[in-house]
């Protein structure tokens, strides 16, 4: 029988990666959207130790609908990536500076 | 007290109302019609506020009260008054705000009608901020002479008068924040009442004074201006339009001493006590040291401009005398000689400022220079002119039987009272003011004609004369005969004695 | 130490390395492909919990459909990957350092604070994860069900209106502007430059 | 498990939501058999579409609480009048913003359907009763807006802003879920009321909870655009089209300060000593690095962006009184600001033009020669926003600090206060250049009359509400009361 | 009519006459002004004398006009008290005034200013009458202020004269710092009386007075003073500024700026001598207090011996009568200060006459020479101008103080007071005093002898340099004077020469006539308190003849004559030695010459000085403190921190995301760990 603090601690250095991979990316914007989906996962993975270990059902069912979300924010993201990328040419996070200050 | 009108109200929005009007009939093309309106329209204002002097009866009592719930959730209320020290100040700004429309007749070219609806709106909320009482109410109208002063000094003023107007607006603006701060907190005590009265009776401890004394005491300091938070004063005055300068110089430096006498005394007597010493060494460097400073001006107008700083430093020096502790009550009693002195001497001010900056205004819309290095020998020119500007010099200079003469020397005879040397210093403006005033005539007015421009000046016309003699009058007529003045102020004077002798600890 | 336990373990240890290499890797191919075999054994997790129905899901939804968006996006446009890589470990340590920090401090927290959590109740015989789901998310959950209904369609409708574009080299052939036509289409008065100075840009 | 119905009595609290919905779709059918020449329609469809939805909620205000869809949906005082605010701040949005979509053609039929989504989010986080829905509510006001910014696909300004908002809100709506599964943990639920209960009694595993309520907190201060979590606001009112920034910036303030009534002042109540604290240090970095930064701009957007961060420093300020005082003052500052915000991204679209964004400070230099009226408009938007009497930004003000003294934060109000007297600088700034400088360059006014009236509005109604703000204030009040 | 009718009479007439004299003089003429005037004045003359009747036949006035201000507690008035002290004032300055109006007919003839200078000098009459029938401080105070004012206006009548413009200034200025120290004496006054006698009116404050003389208070803490003193000496600060005593006497001799009939009536007569008047009023104060009184005898000492000495090397005709002045001033402070009051009331009255007469003569002699004020361009004049040499021999014998003249009875008297008194110091007095007698036999009669007697020194091109040396006052009326010089001057019109005798009477006889009454016969009782030394002077006193015949016998008569032998010898008998003198004397004569130095020093140290500080203060102090560091400082702070703050904001993703999980990092360690402490 696996304890919940070991899904918790899990999801929480899953989180860590997928924040760490936010910020410390500095090039790859499409290796940014994977990282925030990482998040995610990390969520997803607490919900469901949650709702197992509670025996109540509506922590899955708020997983459901989070990857539902994140489904259609990824593509959201990935459409504006491409419109981006039709205008700078390229997807290097450090390029998106023009607006600063 | 006259049932029916509501007269404070009147003196409110009369003027405001006809701001509004000029703004929109006045056009740029033909500024006439807005000119006319707004002389009607201040005279009318100054009209309804004569009630406030022909049926005030001398007592303490808040007299032509008038009171509307205005937010009840937060219950501040739309509640207005006078009492012998509100009501003065009220009469002399209705009066200025005639002189200031009569006085830009053929000056103010640029935007006419704005420029009048800006000083009439203004003058109806400096109103306002007489008659509340109401601490929101009061704050709303302190803060929104703001706007139109802003503007006035920041669209019709000299070159530099950005700079000025923006110093002018935060420099105000940080205190009264601070001050609308020590309202909130007070009404916190007062459970949630933002009656200025109920601020009065309210209980407070020793801090919680202090710091409410402080908080008012940044913003009323600002506005007075007392040292060292004086130095918008002078870059405010030197760029204003003369009008701006005589409202600045006549009522907006009055709205500090007002809300010392309102506020922080009663509000706080412990605090007041506490810090007398404090506010008193302020008004003196106030005396003596703007007292030299302004003798080295050039600009008349700075000059001006400090020794208003320096006469309102007796202001501030009549308001914060106490007597040393008396065993019999808590506190030490406040100085009446020092309260009525500072209180009339805060009026005359009003008139002779005014009277100086109008003349200051004269000379400038001929020659377009305030240095006083331009002039020299103007007397031979404008020998009118001359004797006004002398005879304001003196009333300046504090000359008895001008108006002048009348707060300082009460000043004088209540500090003594408590202490020989604070008076000895006070009365070094016998001497400065005198020193400064009358160089500046004697470079200005005197001697041979210095160049062409004084050469080709005009004496003063009809319109001219009209608002110097208005003034010469009432400073005259204050100088000779204070004591009606006084009668209406004094009773309002032993209650708030009274009350400021009692701790509130 | 039971099995489900060493499962956990190395399946905790593949997601965790695998994920690691995702945010880490060069290639963004080779990050989408890690990042599908995070997904994998995170469902081998979820199954250890007794939620099937949502295992599946996220392999059908994620690794079906989602990772082959990203990766026909990542094929799609021509990145080119050497620029992508500079100053990569110039960043590590603070960043490192930062999410050590958090991670350290919500493992600590949860270490203490999540202990003996209660221990779930034995499901009944029969049990069905994905029916139950299935049942209440049609009745308790149809509120939110329909919303994520119209989060869908936004995306759908943001996609196409931000991808689709009518390419203005095509040439299409329209009657009702060809009849719509008029002098003044025909015929266009050009200022020439030198004597107008517009403020650039506003021509379409 | 109780079997639902879906009798009308259950749908009915929920009209406008199925309404909305409902002219959406029609909408998005119906803008595919407009001609060119007739795209207008869809334009008036939208503003229909939303004044319907408003006039509909209002017949409903006042009726009494009612939570329905099994505790997913709540209809109570204070989501009735937020939903008519939000309703028109967005219609209000649109006819200001027309004519400068119409010439840069972006008044396509995606674009307002996209804001009606939004607006439909907006909606279902106002009356969300359950972390799920909010967190859809959320996402849906979200996505539609991350592709309204994109939505001017050529220019990269926009794009990159949208970029960096899409990823940085999903880094925070990512935060936002770790928080609530924690507190789903901690408590065992996640409909509102059960939290709070689960909290209130002890049985909630109170370091789960806490621990979830800084995530969920960084979520809110994200949406709010309260520092340190404010830094994708400037960059993105900046770089989004103008009529954009305005439906990012007014309404969904509203939305989110529901959000946060939902979340911590109906849900986490029971934690409210700690959430005062973290909002505490949020309300102070707001105000400071708001404040202070907007000095230094010379784009008017950027500067009202940073203003909007001290905004919201102010609005946490009431919040965190933590009491029925302080939200309905808070409520108040909301709604106002929505509309200060109206208005001054109005005056930008005003004398924006074809091939001109009118977003520099410079660009309104002598605004009082060419038109004495939208000058005065200008000059009352700055003076409200710095809080300056007669104005609804005073009373905004007044009521958030008196909240804060009465709940004890002393020290909190008086630097707050201080750090507005820093801002009072940028404002007067405008108020420079429009009355006291010489014009730059020629100034045109937006033609259409139907904006000029609404944004004359806008400043007659800051004027108004400065004078006589005590109705929409009781209207607080009562809704805050009622509600919580 | 009764005394308060007459009083107001003779007060109000001068300022009704100044009023029309002054708005409608410039519209209606020359005629109208002088004439207005001069009834306005000769009305007042004429009510004094009535009153004077009235108050010598017993009746007095001390009553309240109007209510100027009251608190609770206290009230201030304006108000009249009419007593034997007051009439006798009354009468001299209307008197002398009256002469003076008409004297300027003559003197002013020809000035665009002809209007202006008599409705000033009207005004001037009535704030005179105002000061001296003043029954209260305030009121005191203010006919104090306004005779310096109308002072201020006429030093500065030539007002294109840089000169005059600067002399104005420097007068009131001085004045004012007398009047400082009046100010803090009547507000000590206030303080300790104002309670009790319910306001500032004399009465009641004298009657309170001696009740405190005990009473000592600390102004330097630890040094404690008796209260009295203290006020005293405060108010005769005050007396001061006015009367020009040592060291405040600088602004006396530069007034000669002003019109000659100014210098008489103001600068000699009355506003000079209002000091010695109110110190002479307040005799009731001052007897209480020893060091007060000590402090008035060394001042006024100090004052009459070498203001004299000046007077020797000055060569403006007028400077010479002004510095006499200061003497003259001198002696009646010390008589005050040997407290015999009456005595200096009686030289007051005396000396009005007869130095009105020495400046109307002198003025009568400018004209004549056409505004040429330097001696050393005159002499010889007496067969010109005879009247005016007559008159001028007579002021001159009264200012020397040779029997029978007006002067010989009241200085002798005073040198009798101040053997006699008992305030400490008095004896010092005493030998300045007969020092001072030598020097004014000599500088009076180095006068008469250097501008009437030897060979005309003036002639058409001596007076071109004399219109020269006034370049700078091209007034069209001079200019018209020196076009039609002749080279010989002739005497004066009526107009001037009947003030002449008119006054020079007075200077003659007055003397013999009054002192008796005046000073022994109690014409004071109840005005000035009787003191011990008046007691034992009357009993010296054996009538005015006695007097005149026993002076042979006394030193200070002997004194006089040398004095007067010495100016013959040296500007009759042998001119060219006075040369010489000068030469072997120069040190001397050149710290006569620069008057001790004080001009220079108060312009170096209090002009210098204040301008400097203040120059200091507002650069410093204002500018580059408060302005600089504090308000601008502040701006450019926070401009500063805003400019480096937006940098924050670098654009980048990764910073956002950063700041965002820094904040969450924070959260957590801050609140979980910390205040929590989980």
């Amino acid at each position: 029988m696996i304890p919940l603090t070991h899904f918790l601690v899990l999801g929480a250095l899953l989180f860590s990666i997928g924040v760490v991979g936010v910020f410390m990316n500095r090039k790859n914007l499409i290796i940014l959207l994977m990282a925030i989906e990482l998040i995610l996962l990390a969520v997803n993975m607490n919900f469901i130790a949650f709702s197992h270990h509670l025996g109540d059902l509506s922590g899955q069912v708020f997983v459901f609908f989070i990857l539902t979300v994140a489904a259609a924010e990824s593509a959201i993201g990935l459409a504006i990536l491409v419109a981006l990328f039709r205008n700078l040419r390229s997807i290097n996070v450090a390029d998106l500076n023009s607006l600063k200050g | 007290m006259p049932q029916g009108l509501p007269v404070l109200s009147m003196t409110i929005w009369v003027p405001i109302f006809f701001g509004i009007a000029v703004l929109l009939v006045g056009r740029d093309k033909n500024p006439a019609p807005a000119r006319w309106i707004a002389l009607w329209g201040s005279i009318l204002g100054l009209l309804v506020c004569l009630p406030l002097w022909t049926d005030f009866d001398r007592t303490a009592a808040m007299q032509f009260v008038e009171m509307h719930v205005w937010i009840r959730d937060f219950s501040i209320n739309y509640h207005l008054g006078v009492d012998g020290i509100a009501m003065p100040f009220i009469l002399l700004n209705s009066f200025m705000t005639v002189l200031v429309v009569i006085a830009h007749w053929e000056v103010i070219t640029d935007k006419v009608s704005q420029y009048l609806a800006a000083f009439l709106i203004m003058s109806g909320l400096v109103n306002g901020i007489f008659a509340s009482l109401d601490a929101i109410l009061f704050y709303v109208f302190f803060e929104a002479m703001l706007i139109p002063m802003f503007l006035i000094i920041g669209v019709w003023g000299g070159p530099n008068r950005v700079y000025a107007a923006v110093k002018f607006f935060l420099y105000t603006l940080l205190g009264s924040l601070l001050m609308l701060a020590a309202f909130i907190y007070l009404s916190t005590l007062t459970n949630g009442s933002f009656e200025i009265l109920d601020f009065h009776k309210v209980a407070i401890g020793e801090t919680a004074q202090k710091l409410i004394f402080l908080a008012m005491f940044t913003s009323f300091a600002v506005k007075v201006p007392m040292w060292p938070v004086h130095t918008w004063l002078p870059d405010a005055h030197v760029e204003a339009p003369t009008g701006g300068s005589v409202i600045l110089a006549a009522i907006t430096l009055k709205i500090g001493g007002y809300g010392f006498l309102r506020f922080s005394l009663p509000i706080a007597p412990d605090a007041a006590h506490y810090f007398d010493t404090f506010m008193i060494t302020l008004s003196l460097i106030a005396v003596v040291y703007i007292g030299l400073v302004a003798l080295v001006q050039s600009d008349m107008k700075k000059l001006i401009a400090y020794s208003s700083i320096a006469h309102m430093g007796f202001v501030t020096l009549g308001l914060f005398i106490f007597a040393p502790e008396d065993p019999g009550i808590r506190l030490g009693l406040g100085i009446q000689e020092g309260m009525l002195g500072a209180i009339l001497q805060m009026i005359s001010h009003g008139f002779v400022s005014a009277a100086m900056f109008l003349c200051v205004g004269v000379l400038y819309d001929r020659v377009h220079s305030r240095e006083i290095s331009d002039y020299g020998g103007v007397a031979n020119k404008m020998p009118v002119f001359a004797a006004f500007f002398v005879f304001f010099a003196m009333a300046n200079a504090g000359l008895p039987g001008t108006s002048g003469f009348v707060g300082e020397f009460l000043v004088v005879l209540g500090t003594i009272k408590v202490s020989f040397w604070y008076a000895f210093l006070a009365a070094t403006t016998l001497i400065l003011g005198a020193a400064y005033t009358l160089w500046m005539v004697k470079r200005v007015i005197y001697g041979a004609v210095a160049n062409d421009h004084v050469e080709h000046l005009k004496d003063v016309g009809k319109r001219e004369i009209v608002f110097l003699a208005l003034l010469a009058v009432a400073v005259l007529a204050m100088g000779l005969y204070p004591k009606p003045l006084a009668e209406a102020i004094n009773p309002s004077i032993q209650e708030l004695l009274r009350h400021v002798a009692q701790s509130k600890l | 130490m039971d099995f489900a336990l060493i499962l956990f373990y190395w399946f905790g240890f593949v997601l965790l390395a695998s994920s690691a290499m995702v945010v880490t890797l060069k290639n963004p191919v080779h990050a989408a492909l890690f990042l599908v075999l995070a997904f994998f054994t995170a469902a081998a997790l979820w199954i250890l919990l007794y939620a099937e129905f949502l295992a599946i899901t996220l392999v059908l939804v994620y690794v079906g459909a989602v990772m082959v968006l990203f990766l026909f996006v990542v094929m799609m446009l021509d990145v080119n990957l050497d620029v992508l890589r500079e100053g990569f470990w110039k960043h590590l340590p603070l960043a490192g350092l930062v999410g050590l920090l958090m991670a350290g401090e919500m493992v600590a927290l949860l270490w203490r604070g999540a202990r003996g959590g209660a221990v779930p109740a034995a499901l009944p015989a029969g049990y069905s994860n994905t029916k139950e789901l299935g049942r209440i998310l049609y009745t308790d959950y149809v509120f939110p069900f329909e919303i994520a209904a119209v989060i869908l369609l936004v995306a759908i409708v943001a996609a196409i209106a931000l991808t689709l574009r009518s390419r203005k080299e095509a040439k299409y052939q329209d009657a009702r502007t060809q009849l719509a036509a008029n002098t003044g289409n025909r015929l266009r008065i050009v200022k020439s430059m030198n004597e107008t100075s517009t403020t650039g840009s506003d021509a379409p | 498990m109780n079997q639902a119905t879906f009798s009308l009595a259950t749908l009915a609290p929920a009209m406008p939501e199925i309404v909305l919905l409902a002219l959406v779709s029609i909408l998005l059918i119906a803008d595919l058999f407009f001609k060119d020449h007739e795209k207008h329609l869809t334009y008036w469809l939208t503003l229909v579409s939303l004044v319907g939805t408003a006039i509909l909620t209002m017949a409903t205000l006042g009726r009494p609480t009612v939570v329905t869809f099994q505790g997913m949906f709540v209809a109570d005082p204070l989501s009735q009048m937020l939903k008519v605010a939000t309703l028109l701040t967005v219609a209000a949005t649109l006819v200001l913003g027309r004519s400068y979509l119409e010439i840069r053609n972006m008044l396509s039929g995606e674009f307002l359907c996209l804001a009606l989504f939004g607006t439909l989010g907006m909606l279902v986080m106002i009356s969300a009763h359950h972390f799920i829905t909010l967190f859809l509510g959320l996402e849906l006001m979200a996505l539609s807006q991350y592709a309204m910014v994109a939505l001017q696909r050529d220019s990269a300004r926009a794009t990159e802003a949208a970029m960096k908002y899409f990823v940085l809100g999903a880094l925070s709506s990512g935060l936002l879920l770790y928080g609530m599964s924690m507190i789903y943990g901690g408590t065992g639920s996640l409909e509102l009321t059960r939290v709070a209960s689960a909290i209130a009694n002890g049985g909630a595993r109170n370091t789960l909870a806490l621990f979830g309520l800084v995530f969920v907190v960084a979520g809110v201060a994200f949406k709010l655009g309260a520092a340190p979590f404010h830094m994708w606001i400037p960059d993105v009112y900046h770089g989004a089209a103008t009529p954009t920034t305005l439906i990012i910036g007014a309404a969904p303030k509203l939305a989110a300060f529901a959000f946060i009534m939902r979340l911590l002042a109906s849900g986490l109540q029971g934690l409210s000593p700690d959430w005062q604290q973290m909002l505490v240090i949020l309300a102070v970095a707001s105000l400071a690095v708001g404040n202070i930064i907007a000095i230094a701009q010379a784009n008017l957007k950027r500067m009202l962006a940073y203003s909007t961060i001290s905004h919201m420093g102010f609005l946490l300020v009431g919040i965190l009184a933590a009491d029925n005082n302080g939200y309905s003052a808070s409520l108040f500052y909301v709604i106002a600001y929505s509309i200060m915000t109206l208005g001054s991204f109005g005056m930008i679209l005003l004398l924006s033009r074809a091939g001109f964004e009118a977003e520099n400070i410079d660009d309104f230099k002598g605004l009082n020669q060419k038109s004495k009226w939208f000058a005065f408009v200008m000059l009352i938007l700055m003076f409200s926003l710095s809080g300056l009497p007669p104005t609804v930004g005073f009373f905004a003000k007044l009521f958030v600090l008196q909240a804060a003294l009465a709940a004890g934060y002393t020290w909190l109000v008086v630097v707050a206060v201080l750090l507005s007297v820093i801002g009072a600088f940028y404002y007067l700034r405008i108020v420079k250049v429009m009355y006291m400088d010489a014009p730059a360059g020629e100034i045109t006014l937006e033609p259409r009359a139907d904006a000029r009236w609404m944004l004359s509005a806008t400043a007659v109604a800051t004027l108004a509400l400065g004078l006589f703000p005590e109705r929409l204030l009781g209207i607080c009040v009562r809704a805050i009361t009622a509600s919580l | 009519m009764d005394l308060m009718t007459l009083s107001c009479v003779a007060a109000f007439a001068p300022l009704v006459g100044a009023i029309l004299a002054g708005f409608l003089g410039w519209k209606l003429g020359r005629a109208f002004s002088h004439t207005v005037t001069i009834a306005a004045v000769a009305i007042s003359f004429a009510a004094s004398l009535m009153a004077l009747m009235q108050v010598v036949n017993g009746a007095h006035l001390d009553a309240e006009l109007y209510t100027w201000m009251a608190g609770n507690g206290w009230k201030m008035q304006v108000g009249f008290l009419v007593d034997r002290l007051t009439v006798t004032m009354m009468c001299v300055v209307t008197f002398v005034s009256l002469m003076v109006h008409v004297y300027t007919i003559g003197y002013m003839a020809d000035d665009p200013g002809y209007q202006r200078f008599f409705a000033y000098i009207s005004l001037f009459t009535f704030s005179m009458m105002m000061l001296v029938m003043a029954n209260n401080f305030v009121q005191l105070f203010f006919g104090w202020e306004a005779v310096g004012l109308v002072s201020y206006l006429l030093i500065g009548f030539w007002f294109t004269r840089p000169t005059a413009i600067y002399a104005n200034l420097k007068a009131f200025l001085v004045n004012r710092v007398g009047d400082f120290g009046f100010l803090l004496g009547i507000g000590i006054l206030f303080a300790q009386f104002g309670g009790i006698s319910g306001g500032l009116d004399y009465a009641p404050i004298f009657a309170e007075a001696p009740k405190y003389v005990a009473k000592m208070v600390e102004i330097i803490p630890g040094v404690p003073w008796a209260i009295m003193s203290v006020i005293c000496i405060c108010l005769f600060i005050g007396a001061m500024g006015k009367s020009a005593q040592f060291p405040l006497h600088v602004w006396l001799p530069d007034s000669m700026e002003g019109p000659t009939p100014i210098s008489a009536l103001i600068h000699a007569a009355t506003m000079v001598t209002a000091g010695i008047f109110m110190v002479a009023r307040m005799s009731p104060l001052f007897e209480l207090s020893q060091a007060a009184l000590s402090f008035v005898l060394v001042i006024g000492a100090i004052t009459c011996f070498f203001m004299a000495l000046i007077a020797i090397v000055q060569y403006d005709i007028k400077r010479v009568v002004a510095y006499s002045t200061l003497s003259q001033l001198g002696y009646m402070t010390m008589a005050l200060g040997a407290s015999a009051y009456s005595v200096a009331i009686f030289h007051l009255m005396t000396h009005a006459f007869f130095k009105a007469v020495l400046f109307l003569g002198a003025g009568s002699v400018i004209i004549a020479l056409h505004h040429e004020q330097d001696m050393r361009r005159m002499g010889g004049l007496r067969k010109y101008m005879p009247i005016t040499y007559i008159t001028v021999l007579i002021g001159a014998l009264a200012n020397a103080g040779i029997p029978p003249f007006a002067g010989f009875f009241s200085k002798d008297s005073i040198i009798e007071a101040l053997q006699m008194s008992h305030t400490p110091g008095h004896m010092f007095a005493y030998i300045l005093a007969l020092g001072a007698i030598f020097v004014g036999g000599l500088y009076s009669f180095r006068l008469v002898f250097f501008a009437f007697h030897g060979k005309p020194r003036f002639d058409t091109h001596a007076s071109h340099e004399g219109h020269e040396k006034h370049e700078e006052k091209p007034r069209a009326g001079e200019e018209s004077h020196h076009e039609e010089f002749h080279g010989t001057p002739h005497e004066s019109p009526w107009v001037v020469t009947l003030p002449l005798v008119l006054l020079a009477i007075p200077s003659v006889v007055i003397g013999a006539l009054t002192i008796g009454p005046m000073l022994y016969g109690g014409w004071f009782d109840g005005a000035i308190v009787k003191t011990a030394t008046m007691e034992e002077m009357a009993s010296e006193f054996h009538g005015a003849l006695a007097m005149a015949l026993h002076s042979i016998f006394s030193v200070p008569l002997w004194l006089a004559l040398a004095g007067a032998a010495t100016a013959w010898f040296f500007y009759i008998k042998r001119p060219d030695l006075a040369g010489v003198a000068r030469k072997k004397l120069g040190f001397f004569v050149a710290i006569l010459d620069r008057k001790y130095g004080f001009d220079d020093f108060n312009d170096w140290f209090f002009a210098g000085g204040a301008t400097k500080v203040g120059r200091g203060l507002w650069k410093w102090g204002d500018r580059n403190i408060i302005d600089g560091i504090m308000v601008n400082g502040t701006a450019h702070l926070i401009g500063a921190f805003a400019g480096f703050a937006r940098r924050m904001q670098t654009g980048y993703i990764y910073t956002y995301a950063f700041s965002m999980i820094l904040g969450v990092a924070a959260f957590l360690t801050f609140f979980l760990f910390y205040v929590r402490n989980l």
